[in-house]
């Protein structure tokens, strides 16, 4: 292809991993495809409270751990539930995630995603990097190019596949979402790397050298509020942070930095972050409003792709990968109708079918009411672990009282916090919600 | 192969200096004195010479030579005169037209072939415009090492090197470099890294007078004008510099750091908010994309202190800063922290310095830093 | 048998924190002094600001009369917005944001801030991320 | 006439993120990313002016390692129109000597080897390796310094090596005469400012105050990232083995260790203080520490 092409088979707005594995994707199919990143590199305004899967991964991009900037594998997966004072501390451990390919990964995104675009320009995309896509180009209704922020910054194509990422500037200009994302739909992610030896790391997390684990903790982390605390190891340093519902933070007037103070101050998680020196800060929006708070996919000459198309599984914190899979069908999809000529709404309808089929339908789906759920009953994230904690502590305190009279005194107290009604309620809502 | 060229360290001619010490040192090293290139300007020298001629007999007498002036150019015998009550024990001295004013090469080569002729083996500049330029290029007409912007220089007992350490990565880490097998080791200093010495009344010495060759290719750049910082002392060399940020607001403000700058016979700088917000001139930008300054005063007035910033002044010598807020990063590097609004504390600083400077006139204090300069 | 709760509970079951008035402060929780700021947060981050703000407040009527709370000053993760009390109003410290998009997601509620991205190469770049 | 200009450019660490690692006491360089010397962007930018007011060629030239590419793709795409990586294991660990000779022999392949005439010594010459694209070289320019190693060396070593005349500390590039092949600009000193006038071939290095960087089109992005970058190793060039990277340096880092840090100071004043006891409270601390205002004024 030469640099006077000023018309591309596809545009792709976005360098992360949706926009990549599109990229890449129409590259290794042979279409023409330029991919607009904002940043100084892929990866350079993104973060992450999460992990990057194998299997997904590596269908776009065959055996990446091989050579892939990666932190550590994720041996152990831990889920706390945390009252402040106590928690509860569920804990999976296997060897089988320790050997190709692994499972999961920590990473750095800010590195991660940069070596996804080499790949990616290997392919034959052409990467354009510091250049922020500002407006779509239109021919009737159809979608026809972007208009970038650089001097003469027009460029056509005969698709766009936008991968913008949560705040979707384009897609609502593109008329698919037709609302900005509302509080009610995102959370708000705020994370700090802490740098530690990493024997010391190793030490800490009980963890063999360069493997990894994951902690997620509910409960008392976001101080009630609907969210969640988790804590990543990388190879000397550890993500710390806390996601909280946009709504609730702003209802209670929280500020997200406090709520990660707190949460780094709780004993169980200051013994492990104890004497790491901050390296970063970083705070990033996560589209959580499922699957019918996603706009539509697509429309006449463009797709929407990853976070942009709300492609995230709160409940199991899988985005990245949503969005690599998402991006992947966009480009199938194109490479379909490049067949054909023919890049009209209906042609392109062909990229939801593709995703219906597929697992990250499958599970927003089945999650869908997930977020609405977590966000009205506040007190799953105040109360039960609370209640679960003073079980445990009850049970586990030896004093006068004999057992049988325990058991007595936490069912009362059971009762006197939740009415029987509402804890079966919650408890059935909960199993639809989630399960 | 470095190894194999020859080196210009042995066979010093001199011998003077030699004298109360036995010549028993290792052969790279043997001889050689320690020589200070004198920066001046129409006969008057810069205060980094003398700084310099100072620190220059310190290591020449750990060495057992003797330190020596350079001094190209104009009035040489006044300057020799001044050199030697410095400490220096002898005065090279070139003149020719062509040195007159300052360009680097005829300079160049003027010092060039005196170090072949003579044979120092150390070299030390100034650190200022035109010494690291006249330092760069003679140590690659010399090939050998240089190390720029030194803040300490010592002499290693054992092997009789010098050892040239200076701050890298923007202040972030300090380096000790050493010259172990090339001769002169030459090293740049910054101004105001070491005391003046005091001036001996009676001080002599032996001037070596030399005619240096120069030739026609060094008139490839002429100067054609010269302006004197107006008013606005350059942030360069600068000992007071009082620096201006988001907090001032607006350009009109900025006359308030003026004030104070003049009554503390300092100058005015900003921070890239400022700069960037336009109410001040790109050149007065501190920072990692701007200058990085070392004044013995650095106030810092309405700046919250960003990394970039933080990197261009934290080889200050005292940092005071003036923020409304609190938790401001400037406040975790400074030596001095006032909390509270600027447009009250700046004028009460002004008026405070002012009653001060009435009432400091005439006193001695030899030695102590002044802040604030000779007025004309 | 009466059950007091506070056998089980160190404070009332199921108050959220963020509502309450007694939030422990940094020296209850034993944090370090002093406390890491969001300014010093963002000092870990490297910025490349541009000359113009990407963020605007639309009406600043609006945070003057209508908006008590000033909700961005506490929703935005980089503390960008600053309710002045002497001007009335609200400053956009756009230098250091996190182009997280928080201010136009419901960080304020009124919807008066316009948030773009910065140009292309400009503001936040994450090391790590 | 048209002028062909060489613009160095070296890719850095960001160097308010290097530090010392307290336990180990070496250099942190992990996810640190690199960046092009800020500073060789103004001279970068200084460079594209010249050739689009007088028309002629830009050529940007980088010692690195093979990343480095990354530093010029970029330039490229400010509309530089020729880009030359020299890499080899043989140039790492130079220092500003051995850079020098390494860039003044590949700025020599780049013109063609053709204006070396009055190049110091005898290096390079008819003998050496030729560019088939090779064009003479008018101008050079380098930033007045890199963040990292913040020597500004580079550009008078080079104006050394290659025989230009030196112009250092350029804070406004004037103007250039085609016919008397004459440049004339102001150069900052701590003084003051110096207009000084040089024949060409020149060497400049170029400070913060000259220009700012322009905000490249679209098109020219596009065009940068498909262009070839000439890619040379210690072989392509004219240059002995012994002279290049450490071997060819003659200084030697003995020893890196942390500077002290900066503690957090004093806090003068309390609130609700008179501005005017907090003044006076500033400037008593001042005196204590020997700085007393104004002690020499007339």
């Amino acid at each position: 292809m030469s640099a006077a092409t000023s018309r591309y088979d596809a545009i792709v707005v976005g360098g992360g991993p949706a926009g990549l594995a599109a990229a890449y994707t129409l590259a290794k199919g042979g279409a023409s495809v330029v991919c607009l990143e904002r940043g100084d590199w892929s990866g350079s305004k993104n973060m992450m409270g999460g992990l990057i899967y194998s299997q997904p991964t590596g269908s776009v991009f065959p055996e990446f751990w091989r050579e892939a900037p990666l932190e550590r594998h994720v041996t152990r997966r831990d889920m706390w539930l945390a009252t402040g004072d106590s928690a509860i501390k569920l804990s999976f451990e296997t060897a089988d995630f320790a050997v190709e390919p692994y499972n999961s990964f920590t990473v750095y995104r800010s590195s991660f995603d940069k070596w996804l675009s080499r790949q990616t320009a290997a392919a034959g995309a052409l990467m354009i990097r510091e250049t922020l896509v500002e407006d779509l180009l239109w021919d009737g209704g159809r979608i026809a190019g972007v208009r970038t922020g650089r001097p003469q910054g027009d460029l056509e194509a005969d698709v766009v596949i936008i991968a913008e990422g949560v705040n979707t500037f384009l897609t609502e200009k593109a008329g698919l979402s037709p609302c900005p994302p509302r509080a009610a739909n995102v959370a708000l992610a705020v994370k700090e790397v802490l740098a530690l030896p990493k024997e010391r790391i190793e030490d800490r997390f009980d963890l063999d050298p360069g493997a990894g684990a994951a902690i997620e903790i509910i409960g008392e982390t976001t101080g009630g509020l609907p969210g969640t605390g988790f804590i990543y190891t990388n190879r000397d340093t550890i993500s710390v942070g806390v996601g909280v519902l946009l709504d609730s933070l702003v209802d209670n007037r929280a500020e997200a930095y406090n709520l990660l103070e707190r949460f780094k101050q709780q004993s169980q998680v200051r013994r492990l972050i104890q004497g790491a020196a901050p390296r970063e800060y970083s705070a990033h929006l996560i589209p959580e409003g499922g699957y019918s708070c996603m706009p539509r996919l697509y429309g006449d000459g463009v797709l929407v792709a990853g976070d942009a198309a709300g492609m995230v599984n709160a409940i199991n914190s899988e985005g990245a990968n949503l969005a690599l899979l998402s991006g992947k069908m966009a480009a199938e999809t194109v490479l379909a109708c490049r067949e054909r000529g023919d890049f009209s709404a209906a042609a392109l309808g062909r990229y939801r079918l593709l995703l219906e089929d597929t697992v990250i339908l499958k599970d927003l789906r089945k999650y869908d009411n997930a977020t609405k759920f977590l966000s009205t009953h506040h007190h799953l994230f105040g109360l039960y672990p609370e209640l679960m904690a003073a079980l445990a502590r009850e049970f586990l305190t030896v004093d006068q009282l004999s057992k049988a009279e325990k058991e007595r005194l936490l069912l009362k107290l059971f009762r006197s916090q939740v009415p029987t009604r509402r804890l079966l309620k919650d408890f059935y809502q909960a199993w639809r919600a989630l399960t | 192969m470095p190894e194999d060229r020859p080196k210009i360290s042995k066979n010093s001619p001199d011998d003077a200096a030699r004298a109360g010490k036995d010549a028993a040192q290792d052969s790279s090293t043997a001889g050689g004195e320690v020589w200070v290139v004198v920066e001046q300007v129409a006969g008057e020298a810069a205060p980094v010479s003398w700084e310099l001629m100072g620190e220059a007999r310190a290591l020449a007498e750990a060495l057992g030579v003797r330190a020596a002036a350079v001094i190209l150019g104009a009035g040489a015998p006044e300057l020799a005169r001044q050199a030697f009550s410095y400490g220096a024990a002898a005065a090279y001295t070139g003149s020719d037209p062509a040195l007159e004013p300052f360009i680097t090469d005829p300079h160049c080569q003027a010092l060039v072939d005196l170090a072949r002729a003579h044979q120092p083996q150390i070299i030390l500049l100034g650190a200022t415009t035109r010494g690291r330029d006249l330092a760069s290029a003679a140590a690659t007409e010399l090939e050998t090492g240089l190390t720029a912007d030194c803040t300490h220089l010592e002499i290693d007992e054992a092997k009789g090197l010098l050892k040239q350490t200076r701050p890298a990565f923007g202040g972030n880490v300090m380096a000790t470099i050493i010259t172990p097998n090339h001769r002169p080791q030459i090293a740049t200093v910054r101004p105001g890294v070491f005391p003046l010495p005091e001036a001996a009344a009676e001080a002599g010495g032996e001037i070596i007078e030399s005619r240096p060759a120069i030739t026609a290719a060094a008139a490839a750049v002429r100067q054609l004008q010269f302006l004197p910082n107006p008013g606005e002392e350059s942030l360069m060399g600068a000992h007071v510099i009082v620096a201006g940020g988001r907090g001032m607001r607006s350009a009109h403000n900025f006359a308030l750091l003026e004030k104070l700058a003049t009554e503390l016979g300092g100058t005015v700088a900003a921070s890239r908010a400022a700069v960037d917000a336009g109410w001040i001139s790109q050149r007065r930008q501190v920072g990692q994309t701007g200058q990085t300054v070392r004044p013995l005063l650095y106030i810092a007035v309405g700046i919250s202190g960003a990394v970039q910033h933080l990197a261009g002044i934290q080889e200050s010598d005292v940092i005071v800063a003036i923020n409304s807020d609190p938790d401001a990063p400037i406040f975790d590097v400074a030596d001095y922290g006032i909390v509270g609004d600027l447009f009250e504390i700046v004028p009460a600083l002004i008026e405070e310095a002012h009653a001060r400077l009435s009432g400091a006139a005439g006193s001695d204090a030899a030695g102590e830093r002044q802040i604030g300069v000779e007025s004309t | 048998m009466s059950i007091d709760v506070r056998r089980f509970f160190r404070r009332k079951p199921g108050e959220t924190a963020a509502g309450r008035e007694d939030l422990p402060s940094p020296e209850q929780l034993g944090m370090p002094q002093p406390a890491p700021t969001v300014a010093n947060k963002l000092g870990l981050v490297k910025f490349n600001p541009d000359t113009e703000s990407h963020l605007r407040i639309i009406d600043s009527e609006v945070c003057r009369r209508r908006c008590r709370q000033k909700f961005c000053t506490h929703s935005c993760p980089a503390q960008v917005y600053r309710w002045e009390e002497e001007e009335k109003q609200i400053t956009v410290a756009f230098e250091g944001c996190l182009e997280c998009g928080t201010c136009r997601s419901g960080g304020c509620p009124y919807e008066n801030i316009e948030m773009r991205y910065p140009r292309g190469g400009f503001g936040a770049q994450y090391r790590f991320g | 006439m048209a002028f062909h200009s060489v613009v160095c450019i070296k890719q850095v660490p960001d160097t308010t993120q290097v530090r010392i690692d307290p336990e180990t006491g070496s250099l942190v360089r992990k996810g640190i990313p690199s960046v092009i010397n800020p500073f060789d962007l103004f001279a970068v930018e200084a460079a594209l002016r010249l050739r689009d007011e007088h028309g002629g060629t830009v050529t940007a030239l980088c010692m690195g390692p093979p990343q480095a590419e990354e530093a010029l793709r970029k330039v490229l795409g400010y509309g530089v129109d020729r880009a030359v990586l020299v890499t080899d294991r043989a140039f790492a660990g130079a220092d500003t000597l051995a850079t020098t000779y390494t860039l003044a022999a590949a700025i020599r392949k780049i013109a063609g080897a053709r204006n070396d005439q009055k190049a110091a010594g005898n290096e390079g010459g008819e003998a050496g390796p030729r560019d088939a694209d090779g064009e003479p070289v008018d101008l050079v320019f380098c930033g007045k310094q890199s963040i990292d190693g913040d020597t500004g060396q580079v550009g008078p070593g080079l104006a050394r090596r290659l025989g230009f005349s030196q112009l250092t500390y350029v804070c406004s590039l004037l103007q250039i005469d085609p016919e008397k092949r004459k440049l004339r600009a102001w150069r900052q000193r701590e003084d003051g400012r110096e207009l000084l006038e040089a024949d060409l071939p020149v060497a400049v290095t170029i400070t913060e105050a000259c220009n700012r960087i322009r905000y490249a089109s679209l098109p020219d992005l596009l065009a940068a990232a498909d262009k070839k970058i000439d890619t040379w190793r210690a072989d392509d060039l004219d240059a002995e083995r012994g002279r290049l990277g450490l071997k060819g340096s003659p200084t030697r880092v003995n020893r890196i260790f942390a500077p002290p840090v900066r503690q957090r100071g004093e806090t003068v004043g309390e609130p609700g203080m008179e501005p005017a006891a907090v003044a006076a409270l500033l400037f008593d601390r001042l005196s204590e520490r020997g700085m007393k205002p104004g002690v020499a004024r007339a």
